[in-house]
């Protein structure tokens, strides 16, 4: 079962070149049929999930690859594989814009099986397998449009990625030797009969592992790939650059932290501390990138760099409450930035117009998409009862509750940066309907809103934004009982 | 005793005697002989390995049955055959993979020295590793560095003649270094046959006498074998060799012969001086770090590099440093990943260049990264085989590349005071590795508005295609279920001893 | 160490030979000069060879009048090897000198930086 | 029950209708619908006002964080402002607006404020509170960048930065605010516990230093004021009206809510931070007075004005006592209506006249005698001139402020509202002068009555009146404070 749904959408990929749709619309309904196929046996197995663990293959050793279901994965699988189906229904209207359909397509869809692969990894040599595999299958949706940019970026994307799995493998070494068995199990594995006097030493592999796999996370120093591989087609830098691609680094990092070091080994050591000053740091660098940026896509993603940062520092924090908030922003930010994204990938769809001075006035020529990115900032900011405000308000409770300074000092790095997003989140919105006195919409006149397979995605992230925001309390407490190990 | 325990000294002399036969053969009768002989010399190692498998011991081999120890020994164990095996496989790839380039790049009329050349250098590989004999081991790498010298320089350019004397020079050095070594050692123990030389070094140490002239023996030669496999900073001659060459030559230059080296040396540490002792000494440290800064130089080398093959060749540098490393860390673990780096390069790095010479032939023959832009469309099968080659060395799972990571890892994480040193270095190391493999990668699968190069297509190239296909498969086998391997190679280890 | 070695001036001598060939092999820019140094090499590890195979007042280990106590003779074996190891030596001299030639027909000059240089400028 | 939802929720509705709705309704239909509302709107507001006491759990956003209404003195208080002075403003508008375009996005906006507002003054927690603080940012900044000029949008955005940087520093505070107090709900004597209060009580002196910086920024308190003096001219003048009168004000009451009800007057009183408010308030009040007189366009004159005036109520709550707690008070209605007329009457004259500097409107007394005659006498008030209600706010602020345990401030803070208050003499007055007096040069030929349409003067008249009648009757108000203001003390 387990290993179907990962099958499922890596085969659907592989048939899509090869099968011979006679019209579009057939593979349109071949693709999203097994996408949401897919995700409905997910949330299938999410909820009839039992404790054991499905073997797949030995590797080598007492190493294997092997699935399970436990907490963690059903947050980040059930947060894929809700986005997914919508996240393929968009990329149909996008990409009749687009060349090399099949080829997008493919590998589309087969990043949906490897990120369920992460998400559903029962021990840390199959994640870091999945991860690795993540970053090969999305390097050729990076370089989709061929251009030397997209080459560029598909490159810089390449070495930032494996160079960072290259760091993560050091840490998945030290679990694999140091640690009783390299299964995720919340608390850690970490056998401290084997670590003997070597506790700096495991700290510095820790950060070493917690960098590498923050370049994903695209933690500050190593975050430049992302907002240079905004050059991919728009439904990718949604999905995977705010969701799939970037979260697989926060969840590495929630597993390695929680599930393989454990909290106990690492809290309040000096490991914590550095990783602390590094997410704060890139909370409030990213903001202030974003802010500088011009090119609508390129300030989303040095937004998500922030984002993510602040899902990280829920997760060093190192409190179950700290991993509540996580989670929290793990799956609240997906559904803001991804709607955010997709408003954008709207307005270069309709318009072709993709730096920020040139939106004047187009807030009254496409309203809907404007709306929707209107409230998808006002979530970004934190905006009281909207979803942002909560997974804010947990983490910084969790901060609060460490009675950790550093942490305090956090919550005014969240602050500032929510000032950061407001400025430049609204700066846009205000261009977009405040045009100015002077404005002449003739250039803009045939401007409106897209169809709907465009906009029913969009409406349903606007819907759960707001939804998390006014009613959050089962999820996040089922957050908690994961955060605690209830799942 | 059994009769399989005559195929070790059987290859040997049928592929000795093989290139004596190629010499008055017409080109293509050469190269059908030569591809039988490597095809026979791979049955009988497989053959012998399944047979050692079995009785679980290592066995010795009197030449001309004079016992020790005066007479000539071959010695057979799990390592060897198994090595034996893969190097027979690895050949056969290499020489089925390149023969189309051969034609064009070597005189006609020289088509037969070349199998000469290339049945000598499989003999020379096969004494390396079965002989038990130091002298026998000196002769045979001569005759390694003759043929190899050989190869380069079929290819008749300047360049390949003037890399051709460059691997000469640096060889000789080597083995004028290696024969010293030996000579001392025999000085001191009076034998040469490894294990009586053994015997003899274990009661001068715990004698405590010639302490010194025993480590100035066993320095000069690993120098010597160090120099001759092109260690950091003993590599200048190998980027012109592996990169100018025909194809072939570099694929088995590259996988075999260097390997070939590093396996007497691991024989010498094993079987002459004593694993133990050898660790006592301070050698390791310096092949450590050696073997380090060859991973770090190597690969930024490689960076550099503007050419295709030179870039692979450098690469090699680098992959020698992880084996040294391995070598310097002086466990057990350190060196069962070495001697799975070595499989796992060799299979790794005539995958890639045999691919590469596809992607070269696509883009009008020139090597440089402007013109291959593209090519991995032009030539699909040679780009997906690249691809999976670079992943590889780059350290992806699924490959061998992973595993011998993993390994050297492992092994790392147990050396007190080197762990550290060794596991950035790693990390570096993959990172430089992507940096260069991934932008080739990208680069032939970037599109150029210039697409006056032809196409090729399955058809023109079904042998070139499935070779590919065969060295893909070998490098997942080894990436998949490499615990097999690795038992084996811990199995002949033990056997060693 | 130091003490041995004045003793054993042979196996002293042989070493300096030995390191005056190898620098020659390594240092020269001049091919011809290089194989010189090749050749010193060799001589001196046969020299090395031959005096740890000399035992004084002992005749080379060749049965002439039909003695055969093995007190009478030399070691042999490393007789034997120094004949082996002057094989080797002169196949790779011979090679060498024909890479050398091949070389000087293509450049006309026997100088490897020259060379080098030469094929820079070829650009391949 | 939820009548205290109907005056929140039914004018932002409303908004959202108007907003939303993308037919070019015709002038005279979107004046009278909004017109209906916004006296729904106070209807409403008045008879959920009438049900003092009543308290009403929305929904949980989360288990600890319920959204919760309460209604108190307080929210009386402010709310009748709000109330008033919408109503006055919005009709003043109908007629001002003519010469702004986008009437229909100004109205809706203009709506939705007014609920939120309303919110504000309903809130009953500190969650629910910031919750409309800042749905309130970003209501009115529209209206703020509504004429669409660069230096408009310009004004809008730093006004909208402004008020958040102030939302997030107080935000800060709420967060730690959250887990050491036993609950957010608004609690006369504050709800922080004592233990943390004990314990890290100089983290919470300067927690509740930032959420004094952070609302202060809405309040136009130094360092944070620069927004106020860019925003209002720029504002259309029944926007700039409401801004002043009742929209600053919010930072007024979640000051009062913040250090009144959770963290508690004793918590603060005698500390550095008491201190230093003190000494940040006094210094708004003096500089924004020197600003004023040296200010030449009429609009900016009267922003810094509100600087000024604003401080004099911070000054109040700082000082901490019931005098000038009632002074405040006092201050909040009386400023509220005198500024919102000021702005009425400068939108008068801008509408009519078109001119904005003060010294180009020479005559203009005579041109429209009665809208400066409501200014003359609410200037006097603002000056704290007797009877009008300025005086009696200013006259227990300074009492307020020599009965209070201040240190220096005692008497350095009564100096200096004075000497504000000539200032404040000074740069209201030379507009009566030159209006009324134009001088012997003037040429009474060009001279043509032009007074505005009755929709314009009413409004202003109507609270000119009530300034006065605080003045007139001071102890209405006073005696209904009194009582619950010592509950706070």
């Amino acid at each position: 079962m387990i290993i179907c749904i990962i099958l499922i959408p890596l085969l659907a990929g592989i048939l899509v070149p090869v099968l011979p749709f006679r019209k579009r619309s057939h593979k349109e309904i071949f693709l999203e049929g097994a996408v949401i196929l897919n995700s409905i046996l997910v949330w299938y197995l999410l909820l009839h999930h039992s404790e054991s663990t499905f073997l797949l293959a030995h590797f080598t050793g007492d190493l294997n690859i092997s699935f399970r279901v436990d907490g963690m994965s059903m947050v980040f699988a059930g947060l894929v594989s809700g986005l997914w189906p919508f996240a393929t229904l968009y990329a149909f209207e996008y990409m009749t814009k687009e060349e090399h359909e099949n080829t997008f397509f493919l590998f589309y869809t087969m990043t949906y099986g490897i990120t369920l692969g992460i998400a559903l990894a029962a021990n840390l040599l199959t994640m870091y397998f999945f991860y690795e595999l993540l970053t090969l299958v999305t390097v050729p949706l990076v370089m989709h449009t061929l251009t030397r940019e997209a080459i560029l970026a598909s490159r810089k994307y390449l070495y930032y990625s494996l160079g960072g799995a290259a760091f993560a493998f050091i840490g998945l070494i030290m679990v694999i030797v140091y640690g009783t068995t390299t299964d995720f199990i919340l608390g850690g594995v970490l056998d401290p009969g084997k670590i003997g006097d070597k506790n700096n030493i495991l700290l510095l592999i820790y950060v070493m592992a917690f960098m590498g796999f923050g370049v994903k996370a695209a933690v500050c120093p190593f975050n430049s790939w992302l907002p240079q591989a905004g050059v991919a087609p728009t439904p990718v830098t949604a999905l995977l650059h705010a969701v799939a691609v970037v979260k697989s680094g926060a969840f590495a990092i929630i597993r390695l932290t929680y599930y393989s070091f454990g909290t106990e080994f690492l809290y309040g050591t000096w490991a914590q501390t550095t990783v602390i000053i590094v997410v704060m740091f890139t909370i409030v660098y990213g903001c202030s990138r974003a802010l500088k940026e011009t090119h609508i896509k390129r300030r989303l993603a040095y937004s998500t760099i922030s984002n993510l940062s602040y899902i990280l520092f829920g997760a060093v924090i190192m409190t179950p409450l700290g991993l509540t908030g996580a989670l929290t922003h793990l799956v609240f930010h997906a559904v803001m930035k991804i709607s955010s994204f997709f408003c954008a990938g709207a307005i270069m769809h309709q318009t072709d117009k993709r730096y920020v001075h040139e939106l004047n006035g187009l807030g009254y020529k496409m309203p809907c998409v404007f709306g929707i990115f209107t409230v998808s900032s006002l979530a970004l900011m934190g905006v009281p009862g909207l979803a942002g405000f909560i997974s804010k308000w947990n983490l910084a409770g969790a901060a609060v509750n460490s009675r950790n300074s550093l942490a305090y000092a956090g919550i005014a790095c969240l602050l500032l940066s929510a000032l950061l997003t407001a400025i430049y989140m609204l700066s846009i919105v205000v261009r977009a309907f405040f045009p100015g006195k002077d404005f002449d919409d003739g250039p803009i006149q045939n401007v409106h809103d897209p169809n709907w397979k465009m906009l029913l995605p969009l409406f349903v992230f606007t819907v759960f934004i707001i939804i998390f925001g006014l009613h959050s309390q089962p999820i996040v407490d089922f957050f908690y009982d994961v955060a605690t190990g209830v799942y | 005793m059994d009769f399989v325990c005559n195929f070790p000294f059987f290859s040997i002399l049928l592929s000795l005697f093989s290139g004596t036969i190629c010499s008055i053969l017409p080109g293509r009768a050469a190269k059908v002989v030569n591809r039988i002989v490597i095809a026979a010399v791979g049955v009988m190692s497989g053959i012998l390995l399944v047979y050692l498998l079995g009785t679980g011991e290592s066995f010795v081999y009197w030449m001309g049955h004079f016992p020790a120890p005066w007479g000539n020994e071959i010695r057979a164990g799990v390592l060897e055959a198994g090595m034996a095996l893969f190097f027979c496989i690895i050949m056969y790839l290499s020489m089925a993979g390149g023969a189309h380039k051969l034609f064009d790049e070597v005189e006609e009329s020289k088509h037969n020295l070349y199998y000469i050349l290339i049945n000598l250098l499989l003999s020379s590989l096969l004494a390396l590793v079965y002989t038990n004999d130091m002298f026998t081991a000196y002769v045979f790498v001569e005759i390694n560095t003759i043929s190899a010298c050989g190869l380069i320089m079929i290819r008749q350019v300047g360049r390949t003649i003037e890399a051709a004397v460059r691997y000469m020079i640096m060889s000789l050095l080597g083995s004028g270094l290696l024969l010293f070594g030996l000579c001392i050692m025999y000085d001191l123990t009076g034998h040469l046959l490894m294990s009586n030389i053994k015997e003899s070094v274990s009661v001068l140490i715990q004698t405590g006498e010639y302490q010194i002239p025993l480590i100035v023996s066993v320095a000069l030669m690993c120098v010597g074998l160090c120099i001759k496999s092109a260690l950091f900073p003993f590599h200048a001659w190998l980027p012109d060799a592996y990169g100018y060459s025909t194809v072939s030559s570099a694929a088995i230059l590259s996988s075999l012969v260097s390997k070939g080296y590093i396996f007497l040396l691991i024989k010498i540490i094993y079987r002459v001086i004593g694993f133990d002792i050898f660790n006592n000494t301070r050698i390791i440290d310096v092949l450590f770090v050696f073997g380090l800064m060859g991973m770090i130089f190597g690969s930024l080398s490689a960076i550099k590099e503007n050419d295709i093959r030179r870039m692979i060749a450098f690469s090699s540098v680098a992959q020698i440093g992880y084996i040294y490393m391995g070598f310097g860390m002086g466990t057990q673990a350190g060196m069962v990943a070495s001697i799975f780096h070595i499989l796992s390069h060799a299979a790794t790095k005539s995958l890639l260049f045999i691919a590469a010479i596809g992607l070269t032939e696509v883009s009008g023959g020139s090597r440089k990264f402007i013109d291959l832009t593209g090519a991995g469309y032009r030539n699909k099968w040679a780009g997906v085989a690249f691809t999976a080659g670079s992943l590889s060395m780059v350290g992806v799972p699924l490959f061998s590349g992973f595993i011998s990571k993993l390994l050297f890892a492992q092994a790392a994480v147990q050396v007190e005071g080197k762990m550290l040193a060794a596991l950035i270095v790693l990390g570096i190391s993959t990172v430089l590795n992507a940096i260069y493999f991934m932008k080739t990668v990208i680069r032939i699968y970037a599109v150029t508005g210039d697409t006056s190069y032809p196409c090729i297509t399955f058809k023109d190239m079904k042998v070139h295609a499935v070779v590919l296909v065969l060295f893909v498969i070998v490098n997942i086998l080894l990436g998949v279920s490499s615990q097999p391997v690795v038992n084996m190679i811990e199995q002949g280890l033990a056997m060693f001893a | 160490m130091g003490p041995n070695l004045l003793v054993n001036y042979g196996e002293a001598v042989a070493a300096i030979l030995f390191c005056i060939g190898f620098t020659n092999l390594l240092l020269q820019t001049n091919l011809i000069k290089k194989i010189i140094g090749l050749n010193i090499m060799d001589s001196a590890i046969y020299l090395f060879l031959a005096e740890k195979g000399y035992i004084a007042g002992r005749a080379a280990p060749i049965v002439t009048n039909g003695v055969t106590s093995v007190e009478a003779y030399i070691n042999p074996i490393p007789s034997g090897l120094v004949l082996t190891g002057i094989v080797v030596s002169v196949s790779v001299s011979a090679l060498m000198l024909s890479l050398t030639i091949r070389l000087y027909l293509r450049y006309h000059t026997l100088n490897l930086d020259e060379i080098a240089a030469q094929l820079k400028k070829e650009g391949r | 029950m939820y009548l205290i939802l109907l005056p929140i929720l039914f004018p932002i509705l409303a908004g959202v209708c108007l907003l939303v709705c993308r037919k070019d309704l015709s002038r005279k239909l979107l004046t009278v619908t909004t017109g209906t509302c916004l006296v729904i709107t106070g209807a409403l507001a008045i008879t959920a006002l009438t049900r003092v006491k009543q308290d009403f759990t929305l929904f949980y956003l989360t288990r600890t964080l319920p959204v919760y209404f309460h209604i108190d003195q307080i929210s009386i208080l402010f709310s009748l402002l709000t109330v008033i002075v919408f109503l006055c403003a919005g009709f003043f508008s109908f007629a001002y607006m003519k010469h702004e375009q986008k009437e229909k996005r100004y109205y809706g906006y203009y709506l939705m404020a007014f609920g939120v507002l309303n919110g504000l003054c309903f809130a009953g927690n500190l969650i629910t509170f910031y919750l409309f603080f800042e749905l309130l940012t970003l209501s009115s900044f529209p209206l703020v960048l509504h004429t669409g000029s660069k230096e408009a949008i310009m004004a809008g955005l730093k006004y909208l930065f402004y008020s958040l940087c102030g939302a997030y520093a107080s935000l800060f505070g709420i967060y730690f605010l959250c887990q050491n107090c036993d609950t957010l709900t608004f609690t006369a004597g504050g709800v922080l516990q004592v233990s943390a209060a004990s314990k890290d009580g100089s983290f919470f002196l300067f927690l509740a230093f930032m959420m004094i910086l952070g609302f202060g920024v809405k309040a136009g308190m130094f360092p944070m004021h620069a927004w106020l003096p860019t925003a209002h001219p720029a504002a259309p003048a029944p926007a700039s009206a409401t801004l002043s009168a009742v929209i600053v004000k919010a930072g007024v009451l979640a000051l009062i809510r913040v250090i009144y009800y959770i963290f508690g007057a004793d918590f603060i009183r005698g500390t550095w931070v008491q201190t230093t408010w003190l000494a940040l308030a006094l210094v708004t009040v003096f500089m924004g007075s020197m600003l004023a007189y040296r200010e030449p366009v009429l609009k900016k004159r009267l922003a810094y004005s509100t600087v000024s005036q604003l401080s004099y109520i911070l000054f109040g709550l700082a000082v901490m006592n019931e005098e000038a707690f009632t002074g405040s008070l006092l201050h909040v209605l009386a400023h509220g209506f005198i500024k919102g007329t000021l702005f009425l009457t400068a939108g008068a004259i801008i509408y009519t006249t078109g001119k904005t500097k003060v010294d180009e409107l020479r005559g203009i007394g005579k041109e429209m005698p009665l809208t400066m005659w409501c200014y003359t006498i609410v200037s006097l008030g603002l000056i704290g001139i007797p009877p009008t209600g300025g005086f009696v706010s200013k006259w227990y602020l300074a009492i307020g402020g020599l009965a209070g345990d201040i240190g220096i401030f005692r008497y350095l803070g009564p100096a200096i509202l004075l000497v504000s208050a000539l200032l404040t003499a000074g740069y209201l007055l030379p507009l009566t002068i030159r209006g009324f007096f134009p001088g012997t040069d003037y040429d009474y030929q060009t001279l043509q009555k032009r007074e505005p349409c009755p929709l314009m003067t009413i409004p202003i008249l109507f609270m000119t009146i009530l300034s006065v009648l605080i003045g007139l009757f001071p102890t209405v108000i006073v005696d209904t404070l009194t009582d619950f203001v010592s509950t706070l003390i």
